[in-house]
């Protein structure tokens, strides 16, 4: 991340577009916030640095006109997937790259100086350094940075016309990536059923999830909320909490770009991500597919091949 | 492709009448670059009596042999005899597809069997696992007066669900074997009837009978011997042909040779490397004139000569007709 | 809302296993339901007045009948509430027949479930919107696939009734296998005789178009407006100017090319013209032989053609040809010999299949008639025929019956002792299978006044003994091994689907059996129609059939087409997909998946992008439905609302 | 000719007995003749094969069970092989004997004599030894002169010593063990 | 009134009409015996199949779900069941995760003409979710946890 290299960019394609979405500061320097730009003097109020989490690629959807846009490698795969699937036009985007080094959980951060208010906080190469009333704390960015980063494979941006920064080489492979999800597989089936009620039953139908969620293009029509058609209703009971999640995970099959912004969002920290992560892992499975990796690649969910090479009939027994 | 060790199950015919048959067997193998290891302390397959007294006892005598080689880190198990690899396959196949049965068949034995082993025919391994060209290669030998039976027996293939090799009812492999060694072959139209050969002694005046039919579809074909893959099928076509002349009022002397034989002595092996001399009919006067083959002159123009000795007919035929002594000594003995 | 419901006795098919009283009694407690009845025979012509007086008396706006399929009778009942004023999607039917009382043995489940099976029908038709079915024009030209001797019965009934046919041919000339056939049972006329004159017509007919040596490529569309496009192979001639002379078939040096027409009894010219009553009669090259295709030297033939009609260069071509009806007569196969090692796969020259002794029977064949054996042209003296050659064979997965091949047994049989006075046949058989008018008296006659020997049981093996042919078999009355030593051998051999049988119902969207044969709607009742609407079914496609059944088959497909073209315009199924432009997002994701591209992205006044259905493509499978994140698509009287309340009704309660 | 009354009974117990044993199923039959036309035993058969599988499928246990044919079948796989219903007649013929072994119901004399025979050999030296096989049966059997005309080059061919193996023992146990069994 | 206590489970399927329902037709017309725990929707085409109805019925307290349409390639619609193939097979390996025993979900293929067929696949499927018994309830109408009316 190289913040003047940023502004550098932003300076020369700001003429060329109508809005530039980038990071400013928030209520601290642990809350940065989108912005967008539209005039040159307002450049120099652009901030990167690793709180910055927003996925801005989220707002393309709702575009019309030109806009540039900052995007981290996780938040490229979302350009590329609204593209792929028409939603946005790649020609009306102009992308800058900021290859990255993982980003920082705020949760993480609170919770490790205990829920201090926050004084000041900044960032040296690899540590966040807070100040609160207790003193200064000194952490580790590879201890406070959300799980999305840990299992990160694509640090520098899929697609940029503009990359801000060097290349950052991924730190895992895909075996790795999926780890969490195989242990999690391996657990026994009521297990696994008790940890997913003990979840959704911390939910509270707040909708922040899919609100966050750039893929989330339905916005107003979404079923968890329409009448018509009705596919659920609005008491908050766990047969309707889990089919929500379940509507969100399989509309999001072979669609998730693993951003983290659904995780980022819930207030009840429920790890809906898993869910669409577990989901990607059978997409790569079984149509070798991930998503937000090349333009012209099709959803696996709309298109078929009359010969699946993965796909075996299922026996009963 | 060609895997380079198997364990050998000879099995008990080998090491009394067939003998010949295993000598060959090695011989060649070790030519074609095989290795054969030998199950230790190997016993009896149970073969037909077993069976038909009883599926158990059978599917046990079998597995002992069976759960000998799985120890042996050896994939595959071929032997040369039709009988002792139906009767592996047979327990194998129903050891594998019911569990009840393989629990029975181990309580019955003190190692246990648990269903890994793969059994080939040896005709099978060398046709399909070492191949045509490599035998072909090794071919040093013409046998120009061979007109070549080819008789496979009835259950090398069959039935195709347990054999799953060749063509149950008009199998072409020592066909094609043969023919690699530039032996004519003819169109035998017997190749999978049943010689009788388990009954060759309880019910001498039945195999005598059945026998003597397979024989005179021989000589119909105009072959001048038989090539066979399986010791009794050998036994009771060679011991025998006499036995049958005497009941039929025949006087057949057609010898009866192992494929094995055969391409030991294309590959350039003595008689009595390969323990022709063992053999009831006389081979001799088949193989007197079998001549090395000039270095540079290839296994097809082999094949051509082949023909055009064939083309030339009955003056081939004659030529290598039994001779008066061969009959006289094998009526002698008789 | 007023829903009234019928539940049907179907005699004692339903009330046997299921207490319709109980069940009636039941339902009426059901919300909506204001009226539940039952009745003997509600398809009966009372049973319908029923319901109709009932819709009046109780004013009722629902409809559900509890009775058999609706793949039955949904269109008998649609017709009876609209006559009642009500709209004919107002109905829902519960299947209480096939799958409840046909299936279960406990009368106290089976009632159960047929409740059950009432109360998701209620909560589905009270969410039935009314709908109302377009109508669009019928393009009155029909494309008959196959011109054997079922296809041209139904080419020409259609052309007869005034229609424009298409008759497509994938061989080079019309006639199909009987056109083979020497003569025919069980009258022993000869078949090209009755048949030639049907060719004659059909080549001449102005109404019809032929297509021969063509075969389809693709097909668009739907019931009364078909694109289909047709592959015209290339015959490397130009039938333009070929004359149907035959010079090059005379002069062609490539003399062991397979013979088609023939089936191989005897080789032909790699250039040939099949038969000499071959329509059209025209020359074509068969690439696999011809030695200018082939080694690029020779074109013997192009020089000594005097019409200059042979083309080398000559491509396959498209034609586009637009259709409202199909009519599928593809016909049937024969299994090959290498099917039947122990008979000797094909390898003995002297025993030959059915259809080959009919070539050798065939005045016109290689032979002109004489019966020569291949291997020495000798008259041979002792036949075999084996019947079930392949036929009732698990074994190699025939499991059915040829149909006709008893009889053709029976009738060349006859012709052998005909053509050879002092020869004997034999027939070795299962059973007889001579059920037709005429049929079992005709092999009686084989028996008694051709002395044709008939031993019951199958043949085991077939093998060569000097110029002999043994043949194995076994006589089961006896309870005995027999041995015939036969001078040829003559195989009844399976009928199978004809090849690329599945291919084609692939591209018509029909279904087809295991064994590749084309399913009709129904066994009984629909033997000639499709599930795919304004595509019929004749001869042997649909299942090995005799000369008489293939024709009726052509004249019913036929009728049915005239019928279906009696009107010039069809009603549109109603039941299609409709979008909700204020729900749809725009993502088109519905376009990418539809079947039959019948979604189109159209653009609303304020510029937003919205999903657009053609009404008269769309097929109403409903993908896009399951598609649509939002469910801003919806399958009219399929909807999401509509299965999810018949869910709940299982679920939730 | 006895007239033989079909019951359920007759007709349904012994058809589901030999299926037990063999895991066919015998209702597959259509009585098509092919095994009895490819048999190469027929001709020495007292009843061809399809009449025993029809046997079979009409109850006449005592028939089936006491006849030569299930002794004189050498499992030659021919029928197996060619049988358009997929039944494993050689099989069927095998669970006949095993019953009729069982039952002590040996038709055919001098084969039990062979067969013991073979086994008494087997299981003494683990493997078989031919010519010990030959002079046990003619012992038995009271054949005395069975292949004593086979002549001096055969009898040397029938081998010498016995090859005794390390696991003879272990091989009786086999035998010694499923003996207990039935 | 639902399940017959004791002796049925909540058993829903999902049949295409021209296949699989019609092969269900056919074994009733062959009367061909099957256990009654199975209550049929039908719909279309298996690719009307909209994964989440499995889903919600699985939710709502179904014990098995069984989706059957026509045989790859032989799509009344051409292309219908090749989607539900991809869709159905995502959700079949999806369920486990969150708890749900995959083989209470199971999806085929019946052609109109093979009511052999279906009587095998319902007698097969319905004693298998006997096997398995009734499904797990979900916790009704929790009352939502403190922090959120906080």
């Amino acid at each position: 991340m190289n913040l003047e290299k940023l502004k550098e960019i932003v300076r020369t394609v700001l003429p060329s577009v109508d809005v530039v979405i980038g990071y400013k500061k928030g209520l601290d320097a642990l809350h940065p916030v989108p912005c967008f730009l539209t005039s040159p003097d307002e450049i120099d109020a652009l901030v990167l640095n690793p709180a910055c989490m927003h996925n801005l690629a989220a707002y393309l959807p709702s575009l019309k006109n030109r806009a540039a846009v900052v995007v981290k490698g996780c938040d490229s795969r979302t350009v590329v997937q609204l593209a792929q699937e028409g939603l946005i036009k790649r020609e009306n985007v102009v992308v800058i790259g900021v290859p990255c080094q993982g980003a920082v959980s705020v949760r993480k951060v609170l919770s490790a100086i205990d829920h201090q208010p926050v004084i000041e906080a900044s960032f040296e190469n690899d540590t966040v350094v807070i100040k609160t009333k207790k003193g200064e704390a000194r952490l580790a960015l590879r201890d406070v940075a959300p799980d999305k980063c840990l299992a990160c494979r694509y640090p520098t941006p899929v697609v940029a016309d503009h990359l801000a920064g060097e290349e950052v080489e991924p730190k895992i492979d895909e075996k790795t990536a999926y780890q969490e999800i195989r242990e999690f597989d391996a657990r026994s089936l009521e297990e696994r059923r008790a940890y997913w009620m003990a979840e959704f039953d911390r939910c509270i139908r707040c909708y922040a999830c899919r609100n966050a969620c750039p893929l989330c293009v339905c916005r107003e029509s979404c079923i968890a909320e329409t009448r018509d058609p009705h596919w659920m209703s609005q008491k908050a009971t766990q047969n309707e909490k889990m089919m929500f999640h379940m509507i969100h995970a399989i509309h999001l099959a072979g669609r998730c770009t693993e951003c983290g912004e659904c995780e980022r969002a819930c207030p009840m920290g429920i790890p809906v991500a898993r869910l669409k992560k577990k989901i990607n892992m059978e997409m790569k499975e079984l149509f070798g597919y991930e998503p937000g990796i090349s333009m012209d690649d099709k959803p696996p969910m709309y298109t078929f091949k009359v010969e699946e090479e993965k796909i075996e009939e299922h026996k009963i027994r | 492709m060609i895997e380079q060790e198997y364990a050998y199950y000879s099995g008990c015919s080998l090491e009394g009448t067939a003998s010949s048959y295993d000598r060959s067997i090695r011989l060649i193998l070790k030519a074609l670059g095989v290795t054969l290891r030998e199950p230790d302390d190997w016993s009896c397959c149970g073969s037909t009596p077993a069976h038909a007294m009883d599926h158990l006892l059978a599917g046990a005598l079998a597995a002992r042999n069976l759960a000998i080689v799985e120890r042996m880190e050896t994939a595959t198990l071929t032997t040369p005899c039709p009988a002792c690899l139906s009767a592996f396959k047979k327990a194998h196949a129903r050891a594998t597809e019911d569990r009840a049965f393989k629990d029975e068949v181990n309580q019955l034995l003190d190692i246990p069997y648990e269903g890994g082993v793969k059994a080939k025919s040896t005709l099978q391994v060398i046709y399909e696992d070492v191949g045509l060209e490599a035998v072909a290669s090794k071919v040093t030998t013409v046998l120009p007066d061979l007109k070549a039976a080819c008789y496979y027996g009835c259950i090398l293939s069959r039935p195709p669900r347990l054999a799953a090799f060749d063509d149950p009812e008009n199998p072409i492999s020592m066909d094609r074997l043969l023919a690699a060694c530039g032996v004519e072959v003819c169109d035998f139209a017997f190749k999978t009837e049943c010689c009788g050969a388990a009954f060759g002694v309880p019910k001498k005046e039945m195999v005598l009978r059945l026998t003597h039919k397979v024989l005179t579809m021989v000589e119909d074909c105009g072959a001048n011997c038989v090539v066979v893959a399986c010791p009794l099928c050998q036994q009771n076509l060679d011991l025998r042909q006499a036995q049958v002349n005497r009941a039929m009022g025949s006087s057949f002397s057609i010898p009866i040779l192992y494929f094995s034989e055969v391409l030991g002595l294309a590959f350039g092996y003595t008689p009595e490397e390969l323990g022709l001399d063992k053999h009831i009919v006389s081979t001799d006067a088949l193989i007197r004139s079998r001549r090395s083959k000039e270095a540079e002159e290839t296994v097809s123009t082999v094949k051509e000569k082949v023909k055009k000795s064939a083309a030339q007919g009955t003056a081939g035929k004659s030529g290598n007709a039994p001779g008066p002594e061969d009959t006289a000594s094998a009526t002698k003995e008789a | 809302m007023r829903v009234g419901v019928f539940i049907c006795h179907c005699g004692n098919n339903i009330a046997g296993t299921v207490d319709v009283a109980r069940a009636a009694e039941e339902t009426a407690k059901l919300p909506h339901v204001v009226y539940s009845t039952h009745y003997m025979y509600t398809c009966s012509e009372p049973g319908q007045d029923e319901i109709k007086q009932a819709i009046k008396r109780e004013n009722l706006d629902r409809v559900v009948v509890a009775a058999c399929s609706p793949r039955m009778h949904e269109l008998t009942f649609r017709r009876t509430v609209e006559k009642a004023g009500l709209n004919r999607y107002f109905f829902e039917m519960a299947n209480i027949r096939e799958h409840v009382s046909w299936i279960g043995e406990d009368k106290d489940l089976n009632t159960n479930k047929a409740i059950e099976a009432v109360r998701m029908a209620v909560e589905k038709v009270v969410r039935d919107k009314p709908l109302y079915s377009s109508s669009f024009k019928v393009n009155k030209r029909v494309l008959v696939i196959g011109a054997g001797v079922a296809g041209m019965q139904s080419a020409l009934d259609c052309a007869e009734g005034g229609l424009d046919v298409v008759l497509v041919e994938k061989s080079p000339a019309i006639g199909g296998m009987m056109a083979r056939l020497d003569k025919t049972f069980p009258t022993i006329d000869c078949s090209i005789c009755i048949l030639g004159p049907k060719m004659v017509d059909v080549a001449q007919h102005e109404k019809i178009s032929l297509h021969a040596y063509s075969e389809i490529e693709e097909i668009k569309g739907y019931v009364g407006n078909y694109q289909v496009k047709v592959r015209k192979k290339t015959p490397y001639v130009d039938w333009a100017k070929c004359t149907g002379c035959g010079e090059c078939m005379e002069k062609c040096p490539t003399k062991n090319a397979y013979d088609r027409f023939n089936f191989g009894v005897a080789p032909t010219r790699a250039i040939n013209i099949p038969f000499p009553q071959a329509i059209p009669k025209k020359a074509t090259i068969d690439a696999k032989f011809c030695r200018q295709i082939q080694k690029g030297k020779c074109g013997v033939c192009a020089k000594v053609c005097p019409a200059k009609a042979i083309n080398f260069e000559l491509q396959d071509q498209f034609v586009t040809e637009e259709v409202g009806a199909i009519i599928v007569a593809s016909g049937y196969g024969l299994i090959d010999q290498e099917l039947l090692p122990e008979y000797g796969g094909g390898r003995y020259p002297d025993v030959i299949t059915g259809i080959q002794y009919e070539r050798l029977l065939n005045a016109s064949g290689p032979t002109s008639g004489h019966i020569l054996r291949p291997s020495d042209k000798t008259e041979p003296k002792s036949i075999v025929f084996v019947s079930c050659a392949g036929s009732r064979d698990k074994s190699i997965g025939i499991p059915y019956c040829s149909n006709f091949c008893c009889m053709y047994i029976a009738k060349q049989a006859i012709l052998t002792k005909d053509h050879i006075p002092d020869s004997q046949s034999f027939v070795f058989y299962m059973d007889i299978r001579a059920p037709g008018k005429g049929y079992d008296e005709f092999t009686r006659r084989a028996q008694e006044d051709y002395g044709v020997k008939y031993i019951r049981g199958r043949v085991s093996r077939i093998y060569p003994k000097g110029k002999k042919m043994i043949v194995q078999g076994a006589d089961t009355l006896l309870g005995a091994k027999v041995e015939v030593e036969a001078d040829l051998v003559v195989l009844a051999t399976a009928a199978t689907a004809a090849p690329g049988a599945a291919a084609l119902a692939e591209k018509l969207h029909i279904s087809y059996d295991t064994h590749g044969f084309y399913v009709e709607s129904h066994p009984k009742l629909r033997p000639v129609e499709t599930n795919t609407a304004g595509v019929y079914l004749a001869g042997a496609a649909q299942g090995p059939k005799d000369i008489p059944s293939s024709v009726g088959q052509g004249s019913a497909a036929a009728a049915k087409v005239l019928a279906l073209f009696s009107r010039d315009m069809l009603e549109s199924d109603p039941a299609i997909a409709r979008v909700n432009q204020n729900a749809c997002v725009g993502c088109l994701k519905c376009a990418k998946t539809c079947p039959f591209q019948a979604i189109k992205d159209e653009v609303l006044r304020g510029g937003k992008v919205v999903a657009n259905v053609i009404e008269t493509v769309c097929a109403g499978c409903g993908v896009c439905t399951s598609t649509c994140p939002c469910g801003a698509i919806q399958l009219q009287h399929f909807t999401d609302n509509q299965l999810l309340a018949e869910v709940n009704s299982l679920c939730l309660s | 000719m006895e007239t033989i009354h079909l019951t359920s009974d007759t007709l349904n117990n012994f058809a589901s007995e030999v299926s037990e044993a063999t895991g066919q199923d015998m209702v597959r039959c259509y009585q098509c003749g092919n095994c009895t036309a490819g048999c190469p035993y027929t001709e020495f058969f007292d009843y061809p094969v399809s009449q025993i599988m029809r046997m079979i499928q009409t109850g006449q246990r005592e028939k089936a069970l006491s006849s030569k044919a299930i002794w004189l079948c050498a499992t030659c796989e021919t029928c197996s092989t060619r049988c358009p219903c997929e039944i494993d007649v050689a099989d069927v013929m095998d669970g006949l004997r095993n019953i009729a072994y069982r039952e002590k119901r040996f038709t055919e004399k001098d084969i039990r004599t062979f067969y013991e025979a073979f086994l008494t050999s087997l299981r003494n030296h683990g493997r078989i030894f031919e010519l010990e096989i030959i002079a046990r049966y003619n012992l038995k059997s009271g054949h005395l002169l069975t292949d004593a005309d086979l002549g001096p080059k055969v009898m040397k061919q029938l081998h010498f010593l016995p090859k005794r193996i390390k696991g003879r023992e272990n091989v009786a146990r086999i035998v010694k063990r499923f003996m207990e069994k039935r | 009134m639902s399940v017959v206590e004791g002796k049925e489970l909540r058993i829903v399927g999902f049949l295409c009409n021209w296949c699989s329902y019609g092969g269900a037709d056919t074994a009733g017309v062959s009367r061909f015996k099957q256990p009654t725990d199975l209550r049929i929707i039908r719909v279309p085409c298996s690719g009307r199949v909209d994964p989440l109805f499995v889903v919600k019925a699985l939710i709502s307290g179904a014990d098995g779900v069984l989706v059957s349409g026509c045989h790859p390639r032989d799509c009344h619609y051409s292309d219908g069941n090749f989607y539900a193939r991809r869709r159905l097979e995502m959700l079949k390996r999806f369920l486990p995760f969150v708890g749900i025993d995959a083989r209470r979900f199971h999806y085929t293929w019946v052609s109109a003409s093979e009511g052999q067929r279906w009587q095998q696949t319902v007698t097969d499927f319905t004693s298998l979710i006997h096997e398995l018994g009734p499904a797990p309830l979900l916790p009704q109408n929790k009352t939502l946890p403190k922090e959120a009316r906080a």
